[in-house]
């Protein structure tokens, strides 16, 4: 019934992603979408607003690389390594906004934009300085108990970007392992960018209803991009990368060397087959993990 | 039920689907039940609009049932679906947050200004009849972009003031629909046996067309309100042979949904 | 780690239902829970509050039995059929105190709770008569937009029982198909009898734990319970048995006749092996869908 | 780090874990993050408590690492796990709605009444040092039942205000916690390199423990304001041999999360 909406990662961020745009590149440690923030930072977008619970290395990237004007985020950080070092260096030199929220404020955001409501109570925030840091924060009284309780606004986004294991060409897509918040951030947007390590046939989906997490009604653009989530992981499919953690380490300690970096590995390729080429076969081969499947289930055939 | 006014050529439920079916545009995500809106939908893609998404309230997206579904919640909807989601989530993330262009109500009355009941007639405390309540009726009134109501034509059905406001129209007008916060929206058309009726300006009930052999003095008649006709009143195309052969062959051939013809 | 709750349903009911309960038995349309409604109708629990988004049969049955005091949901009806006529007799007779939602509503109030909410903003039911009829439902105003927005009150449930596909003993648990409120059902109860097709091996959950809808510290007792959401169905196992709900239009029409059906069928039996077996293998095997295995995916050995 | 005041059988960080696991309970549900508190769990559910539950911030219950994870999301934590689910709902359906017993911090700063401080050093617009912020950390602090605190004791972390409040403990003291509206929790037990510390009944800090070796004396200077020692001041006991066994042989045999001894 739709149409296929297939496309490269390069026409899919050239369609649906503006300067000066709200962006929600998703995924909980799982599934981080680097190749479509790295064609972001080749196609020189600027002045975004870079939205992650976790900004984790894609954003110290798109920082380092100018693309941001603000970070809004809940834990910045090099997850299992230490800190984020373009980051932490532009705002500690007062050259990039950032707006904080806890974990649990920063996904109800999104969640509240995904269910179209303006805002999400939350029994968290009171007695933390982050309030009064953050306007945002605000708090509502329950009409029933009178009790106060923490209100988050809702975030909408105008660009997410979801990294899957499997979607057809239409876009409806299936995730297992951490689901994170991709969901909630595909909801939150006005235009969604799936990559998928795999494009299979609709039937495949249509086999498991209940796997699939984002409906293609939501989708604009669906790009088959194998290794897309390379240094982070993708379940079943690779494990993450971690000496390339522990080198951003090194890398990001100093602009000129972070700025090699993404001229070798960003500019420097036209986009990630050219990347995953130079990463090199075996090094990609062992992060590999052993198949393990999962046992069916009936879901029977009623006519 | 036999047709009105004499047309033997199809029924009146076949001239509703019809005229349902021909006002959904291609592409547009619709909120079904079974039943009538069920079929109008599927004649809908069979013809001008293949790319139709049908939600159904049960969390089911992308349907493909082997059989006409005899609940909401019938597996046939589930098995080869494209996507399955829990209620609160069809309600959340799909109807409030607004990707709903098209929900499906029917009800015991509908009054002038569109509101809609099917939860008692009588008072609330006492009930003559106590009716199954919303549902989703009232989440679909409040929140999806259009609302088609079908509904049989008849007096006690058609009263100025519902007995109980299920679900909302336009109470005290557009305007006021959108002082009490709710998204723009509402109904759209209302699809009877005997015509089919949009609203004005003022969030009023409208006569736009009667169906063929119906007079706008017959829907008067079967209207509890000194009803507003348009002033391009027409009538309704005839259901062609090619939707006719559609619904009987291929939607409903064992007329599980739809009262047979003699 | 947990040990076992394997228990007959007759020791669930016994262990953790009581009179005056606040009750939710879970499933939209699928998976409804009839064998513990009978159950808890045999051992004559008494001023129970009965919620279900749709009270289906099996609350008409409790009913006709005299376990209710009040029911509490949003769509009274015989899905395909018509009326629930126990419920609307005793409720135009005003022996039934009824308190109604929207569907929207009715699951907020779950989710309110199962998230530890007093309450959940909603954009329905204003402009409807509801709120009028029942005062629980209340607003909020936004405090971001100032706009008006509907709410409803958590509903903090005693007891929920909820009819899954497969669990392991220690109560992890599985579902597919329609998924309903079951997971906020069980999230917003003080105790929790989960009833399963199949009692599985905890390998067979942990071989796919993005399946699980409820973890077993959740489960106070898990019983072993073939059939138990007849005349219900249960996605890949059986198909509604649609004669009965037609059956039950004409047995509910009369007080008489629906005493002399809960004598045969509730009474009348010990429990659910003994219905099963008065309603005959040939009308159960006719119930029976051809299987439809859904295909495996990969989760991957990490070490 | 080698332990403090000569002790050279065990390290702090052994110390600090095993002082950690004595205190879960068998059958507690505990949000953990990797490292210590990981290892704690993990050496509590080998000894007296083999019903903990572990719940990572991740989504993921019920985990069967077949290493030891290397981030709060390892894919080791999903292969034969009980259970995953998304991140909001482990915030809401777990840690909101109370599930909770035990949720594990640490930080950059504590103060005399709990608060911790992960954001940053200095003023928040012109931070001297700018650190990941809260996470979830803020959350565990609101809705945990009890929330177990793992520092290194210095002066420098352990100021009598902290620079900012990721983190709420007991600010206005327990009752100034009850009016902002959370949930009875807080702060149970503050574990570092030199002791075990409680909160009394007014929500401050008491020094309850001192590790072997370790004097009070040792503990006030290495804390920012005038510290409270509790009447029945105790020795910390030492890790047994089958502990230290456990952690190093089996928990952490190739040293991911803890310094080796020389």
């Amino acid at each position: 019934m739709s149409s296929s909406k297939l496309m490269s990662m390069a026409d899919a961020v050239r369609s649906f992603v503006r300067d000066g745009d709200v962006v929600y590149l998703a995924g909980f440690t799982h599934l981080i979408p680097f190749a479509a923030g790295h064609e972001i930072i080749r196609q020189g977008r600027r002045e975004l607003t870079l939205c992650r619970a976790t900004p984790d290395l894609v954003y110290d990237q798109m920082i380092a690389a100018g693309c941001a004007r603000k970070v809004v985020f809940s834990w910045a950080g090099n997850p299992g390594v230490g800190l984020l070092r373009a980051f932490r260096r532009e705002v500690e030199a007062g050259r990039l906004e950032v707006e904080e929220y806890t974990h649990f404020g920063m996904v109800a955001r999104l969640t509240a934009a995904a269910m179209g409501l303006p805002f999400f109570p939350l029994r968290t925030n009171q007695g933390s300085d982050l309030p009064a840091v953050n306007p945002n924060l605000r708090t509502v009284s329950c009409p029933y108990t009178g009790q106060p309780l923490s209100a988050v606004p809702a975030l909408p986004v105008d660009v997410a970007v979801v990294h899957v294991q499997r979607a057809d060409p239409t876009g409806n897509a299936q995730v297992w392992g951490i689901i994170g918040e991709q969901r909630e951030a595909a909801f939150s947007a006005r235009r969604v960018i799936v990559s998928a390590e795999e494009i299979v046939d609709p039937e495949v989906i249509r086999a498991d209803p209940n796997r699939t997490l984002i409906p293609d009604f939501m989708v604009h653009a669906v790009v088959h991009e194998p290794w897309a989530a390379h240094p982070s992981y993708v379940q079943g499919y690779y494990d993450r990368d971690n000496d390339f953690y522990l080198a951003w380490d090194d890398v990001s300690r100093d602009p000129a060397q972070t700025r090699a970096w993404l001229d070798e590995w960003v500019y420097g390729v036209t986009g990630r087959n050219e990347y995953v080429s130079k990463l090199g076969g075996e090094r990609l081969e062992s992060l590999r993990p052993e198949p393990l499947e999962s046992p069916p289930v009936n879901y029977g055939i009623y006519r | 039920m036999a047709a009105t006014a004499g047309v033997t050529r199809y029924t009146a439920q076949e001239m509703m689907i019809v005229a349902a079916a021909r006002r959904l545009r291609d592409g547009e995500r619709v909120f079904v039940g079974i039943g009538l809106p069920n079929l109008a939908c599927n004649l809908a893609k069979r013809l001008h609009a293949p790319g139709i998404q049908m939600i159904y309230e049960a969390g089911v997206v992308g349907a493909r049932p082997l059989r006409l579904p005899l609940s909401i919640g019938d597996p046939t909807l589930v098995t080869g679906a494209q996507s399955v989601c829990s209620m609160f989530d069809v309600f959340a993330f799909y109807l409030q947050r607004g990707l709903v262009d098209v929900g499906f109500l029917g009800a015991a009355q509908v009054d002038r200004f569109g509101n809609l009941n099917s939860t008692v007639i009588g008072p609330y405390d006492r009930p003559k009849v106590r009716m199954g309540g919303s549902g989703g009726a009232c989440d679909i009134a409040c929140l999806a972009r259009r609302v088609f109501v079908l509904m049989p034509h008849q007096i006690r059905r058609f009263p100025e003031r519902v007995d109980f406001v299920t679900s909302p129209g336009y109470p005290g007008g557009r305007e006021g629909r959108r002082a009490l916060g709710l998204p723009d929206g509402g109904p759209d058309t209302v699809i009877t046996n005997l015509g089919v009726l949009g609203f004005d300006e003022g969030g009023e009930m409208v006569l736009t067309s009667v169906h063929p052999g119906v007079s706008p003095e017959d829907v008067q008649a079967n209207t509890g309100w000194p009803l507003k006709v348009a002033p391009a009143l027409e009538v309704t195309p005839e259901p062609t042979d090619e939707e006719l052969r559609l619904i009987r062959e291929e939607l409903d051939p064992r007329g599980l949904y739809l009262r047979r013809m003699e």
